[in-house]
């Protein structure tokens, strides 16, 4: 056990399996940084640095650099899956997705079922989301909607560097394509973990603090959001359940519908578009199979239905902030 | 141009011959079990188009993965995928190659080294780079090769993966079928200066070959896997051949000028050629081509009707599969 | 008025706004077919015949035939109408938003706000959604979810030829981007429709059908579908309200909400991916703006979280049926 | 090679460089107050490939249409962008050129003939031929130019749209700037083949150019200019030049073998060059020159100040404009 920083615990995930297993290997732009060039090697590790020494242990053939391309790249990281390595693809921003859909959507995600289960397709696509960093419209996009939306994928959401390890660990693992999500307002937030290696299984959510007034369910950055609300909220009486969902698909309905049979109340904090989003879509599973425990209204604190601005003036008021979900959980309340 | 016949054993003609005319078989009855009302989803045949197929995949083990495309019953029959699986398949049936989920768009045999049919063009071009990278990060001598027709060279993951593959030195073969049309759209237009010339233009071993006779289309896959294999690169080959039915099964082909077909089908049919050239070289004997003929007749009759009477898939099956485990 | 299918709605809609204004162009693969070959010119119309005939009526600079290149082309229609053009263009299927989805999602979606206003983009993509054709997974889907969770789009599916022609007519002159989606099971369909030009408003919910005791909502195709069960249901004194929504984004909630307030039980019939998609969307408008006025669960009617088979046999218990709106109807009202 | 200089007009010789010298001027006083805080989010700076921008945009009229890319103030300056709106838009304020709600990567602005710049590499090529497809389709007699870098040439969307201008012949040039590098890796390693051979490849018109000199970039790309409007088709400018800062500003770096910058800041900076030749030519003076570098220096502390001063978007901006009616 130490304390790290979340991008820290990712790096060691990488690098415990790939000691582990020759088969893991990783993929994406500038994940090493300079490959071809005069300069220094491994000169970025990552836009964010997370990769960052993982070439120097494991060599150019299991940290492979890549041109622009990310429908080749990622592509080729599914057709590795599928003939039997675990590959590892960060695609940088997730909101570059938008440039390799077709592999995600109609290949990762569909390989199996069409071949009538022959294909697994064990493959994760670590990506950076969220906003916070003031990068505008196509780099602060989060993006688990569309990811969730689509069967056959499975999408993971740290809240934590312990989380991020224990996570991470457990998607090279899984045999299905995981969305690995990872905020980029975290790289540097710090947090216990163990130093040796560790699983958390996907689609269990974790009870992140317990009151008996109103269920919160958040994933990802919101989560200590929450918590901070949550703790804030006390002063005023009000006890919150804050629930840590760690995945959207799978979704831990039965600790969601569990609590919300005890407090009677929901309020779901998610930083995603709101329309067809996963706000929506916790609220949805309260409708259909919580609705008779449910006191009163669900409350959903998300962005509004608006493209992400670029002014930090703007941004601020965009992004579910500690201040909007209080008031959200008053609101729920009736308070 | 050389003859390309004598290289050849007598055997591996005959194996050679037997699968084209298994696909022409099997596509010629799904056609007209098709016009039956028999056959469900949407079906394009490769008609025509047997000699790519088989050419090049005579040269692979299956270890040695292929990618293939809305068009991929014959190259899953060239692949040694199992002709009444395949059938059974067509016919939605849960003995199907893929359990009837998948259907002729989706054809795949993974223990094959058959990634897959696939509904998007281009789509499966970056899968076979995966079968590629995997033989590279492991340092083996597995090789790749990327099926993928005329239409199919303008999409952005085609172009993007040629380039990943020059970058990366993977061992993959881009074995681009010109039948001459994308859909009702013919590939002298939509290709912006030529297939070749672009290929080059990512630093690709780069080949022009012709489709409709075989000889060729073997001898020189044989030679540029060969390269590959010993790990010399990517290679691109431009294959030129014809497919004889509509791009999918209910397209009248009108926008084909009138009789190309038929006279494609008089002057250059893989199967004949195929007949000619072996039979005047004495590889093999008439005979015996009549009689592969014969037996795949009967073959593709037992398929058929094995296909007729599989049972349906049932109801547990919709929501296996998505997932390993969930 | 006279009876037209689904099919020629769309064609008079697209040739009688291409009379109107010479900004509006097409733009598709194959929207005319065999353009530069030596067989017949217009050989197809597009795929499912919709564009037949504008060829002969306006040329090719304004019917457009492409290379199989959806990036390229729906991105120089976004292109085009950012600079004052109102294009029309095909996706073939919606499937195919895959390869495409960065012009979508990050450029056609995010171009006004991201200029402060200053771009306007007045594109319509029109696209084949739905399954029942045996088209397997990647020829199938419904991806209206997807759309609509991106602020910026707005998302029309009309369920008969009326609509059809007036919805198409006013997304052309909608000076935002609009997803036209077609169901392909529908081009066929029979409906009277008037001759001359007329719009629909977009956002406006139409109430198909009136009754007392539940809450249908539904869009597309399925609205026929929910209307025979309503028929069907009559038999065992159920009266249902049957709202076409027509259009995901903009939502007429007001409608919704109006409806609940009177019925107190809601069913949302959809063909979309149920998760983060777009019937849980609807229910969680319940949950959060009707919760007081629910009298019992919301239910759902969709496909379950499952790709799309090809076979028959599984397809048709994938897809929403009579049978199944029926039975969710019964359950939501607990007989 | 020819010598460029002396076909130019004085005027249009100063204009020139008191646009490259803004641009200069622009992004090192934002490189230095990002450095103090100032400055919100991901900025990427062009100083250093000034001539390529210059040396293509006083081709066209306002009616011409360019995209560009995440590195975009040096297009927009070139372009006729306003240098006040432009700085107040990356120092967030509500007077910027998008509002507040693009910031550096999404500059704009439309009544000028700028369409953007872009956060997704590649994003910005199809929208350019938009507006080349508006020419032909209105067959008006406007261009369109695409910026992109040397990544970009990777990206599918790119390729693709290489392809669609030719076929459907768009006026449109494809002007790849050759900085060396797309992010840390090299473009030598990250292309293959190389980028002439590929644009020539698809049929392109295609050119090489040395973007550290003005004047050959002014004077081939007037001629290519002007036949793509005359309706020859396509084109595509190799253009190699360098960047001077980081990636992003924020970059160290260290992926450039020590001293490249400084080399090339010393041997082909384009202003210094500029400055060579046109007053040896006797084209302007050097005074010329001095009173516009002071003019320029004025002109963008006024700037900075303005954009200090200006008053940040308010919360109803949050709503607006992301549709225009809803
Ligand atoms: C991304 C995508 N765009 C369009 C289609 C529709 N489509 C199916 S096959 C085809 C033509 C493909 O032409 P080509 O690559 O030459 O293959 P061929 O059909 O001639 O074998 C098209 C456009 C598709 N399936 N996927
Ligand atoms: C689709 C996409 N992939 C990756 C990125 C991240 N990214 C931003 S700039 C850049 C490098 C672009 O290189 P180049 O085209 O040479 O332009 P330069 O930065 O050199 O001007 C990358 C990879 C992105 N913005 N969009
Ligand atoms: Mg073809
Ligand atoms: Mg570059």
């Amino acid at each position: 056990m130490s304390e790290k920083s979340f991008r820290q615990a990712i790096n060691e995930a990488l690098s415990m399996e790939m000691r582990r297993d020759p088969n893991v290997f990783l993929i994406g732009e500038d994940i090493a940084g300079g490959t071809g060039g005069d300069g220094e090697e491994d000169a970025w590790g990552g836009v964010m640095g997370v990769t960052k020494g993982l070439l120097g242990e494991f060599g150019a053939h299991r940290v492979i650099d890549t041109p622009i391309s990310e429908t080749a790249y990622i592509g080729a990281a599914i057709g590795a899956a599928a003939t039997g390595m675990r590959p590892v693809a960060e695609l940088m921003f997730c909101d570059f997705a938008g440039v390799c859909f077709d592999q995600i959507m109609n290949q990762a995600a569909k390989l199996r079922y069409m071949l009538g289960g022959q294909a697994k397709v064990p493959l994760v696509i670590r990506t950076q989301c969220g906003g916070g960093f003031n990068a505008a419209a196509q780099h602060s996009q989060t993006l688990h909607g569309l990811f969730t939306h689509i069967p056959g994928l499975k999408v993971v959401m740290p809240s934590n560097p312990y989380e991020a390890k224990g996570l991470l660990i457990e998607a090279i693992r899984d045999d299905d394509p995981v969305m690995y999500m990872e905020h980029k307002f975290m790289y540097d937030d710090k947090g216990e973990a163990p130093d040796e290696s560790y699983t958390i299984p996907l689609g269990e959510a974790c009870y992140s603090r317990d009151g008996e007034d109103i269920t919160v369910c958040s994933l990802g950055r919101m989560v200590n959001l929450c918590n901070q609300a949550a703790d804030e909220l006390q002063a005023e009486n009000i006890n919150c359940t804050v629930i840590d969902l760690r995945c959207t698909s799978p979704l831990d309905e039965e600790s969601i519908c569990e609590s919300i049979a005890e407090t009677g109340h929901l309020v779901v904090v998610d930083e995603g578009y709101p329309r067809c989003g996963f706000a929506a879509d916790i609220a949805a599973l309260a409708a259909v199979q919580a609705q008779s425990a449910l006191r009163a209204p669900v409350k959903l604190v998300t962005p509004p239905h608006t493209t992400i601005p670029f002014a930090p003036a703007l941004e601020e008021l965009y992004i579910p902030s500690v201040e909007r979900i209080k008031q959200g959980i008053r609101e729920a309340l009736g308070v | 141009m050389t003859d390309h016949t004598i290289e050849l054993s007598p055997e591996v003609a005959l194996a050679a011959y037997r699968t084209m005319r298994t696909i022409r078989e099997f596509e010629d009855r799904i056609h007209l079990n098709n016009a039956k009302g028999e056959i469900p989803g949407f079906i394009h045949l490769s008609a025509g188009q047997e000699a790519s197929a088989v050419g090049i995949c005579m040269h692979l083990s299956e270890q040695d993965h292929i990618a293939s495309t809305h068009r991929g019953h014959g190259h899953s029959l060239a692949k040694g995928c199992d002709v009444v699986a395949m059938m059974d398949e067509i016919y939605a049936k849960r003995s199907g190659l893929c359990a009837g989920k998948g259907g002729s768009m989706h054809l795949a045999d993974l223990s094959k080294g058959m990634i897959g049919a696939n509904g998007i063009v281009g789509g499966g071009v970056p899968l076979a780079a995966g079968a590629a990278l995997k033989s590279k990060v492991l340092s083996s001598d597995r090789v790749a090769v990327a099926f993928f027709g005329d239409g199919a060279l303008n999409e952005g993951a085609t172009m993007e993966t040629m380039n990943l593959a020059k970058v990366l030195n993977l061992p993959i073969i881009f074995a681009m079928e010109d039948n001459g049309y994308g859909e009702a759209t013919p590939s002298s237009w939509a290709i912006g200066g030529d297939a070749p010339a672009r290929a080059r233009g990512f630093g690709l071993a780069t080949y022009s070959l012709d489709g409709h006779d075989f000889f060729q289309m073997y001898q020189t896959a044989g030679a540029v896997i060969a390269d590959v294999r010993a790990g010399q690169g990517p290679a691109f080959l431009h294959i030129n051949l014809s497919r004889y039915y509509g791009h999918f099964e209910g397209d009248a082909a009108s926008y084909r000028p009138q009789g190309e077909v038929d006279r494609i089908r008089d002057e250059k049919d893989c199967l004949m050629i195929f007949r000619h050239k072996s039979v005047a070289a004495k590889l093999v004997t008439a005979e015996q081509l009549d009689q592969i003929d014969e037996e795949v007749i009967r073959q593709l009759d037992g398929a058929v009707e094995h296909a007729r009477q599989a049972p349906l898939p049932t109801a547990e099956d919709l929501l296996t599969d998505v997932y390993v485990s969930y």
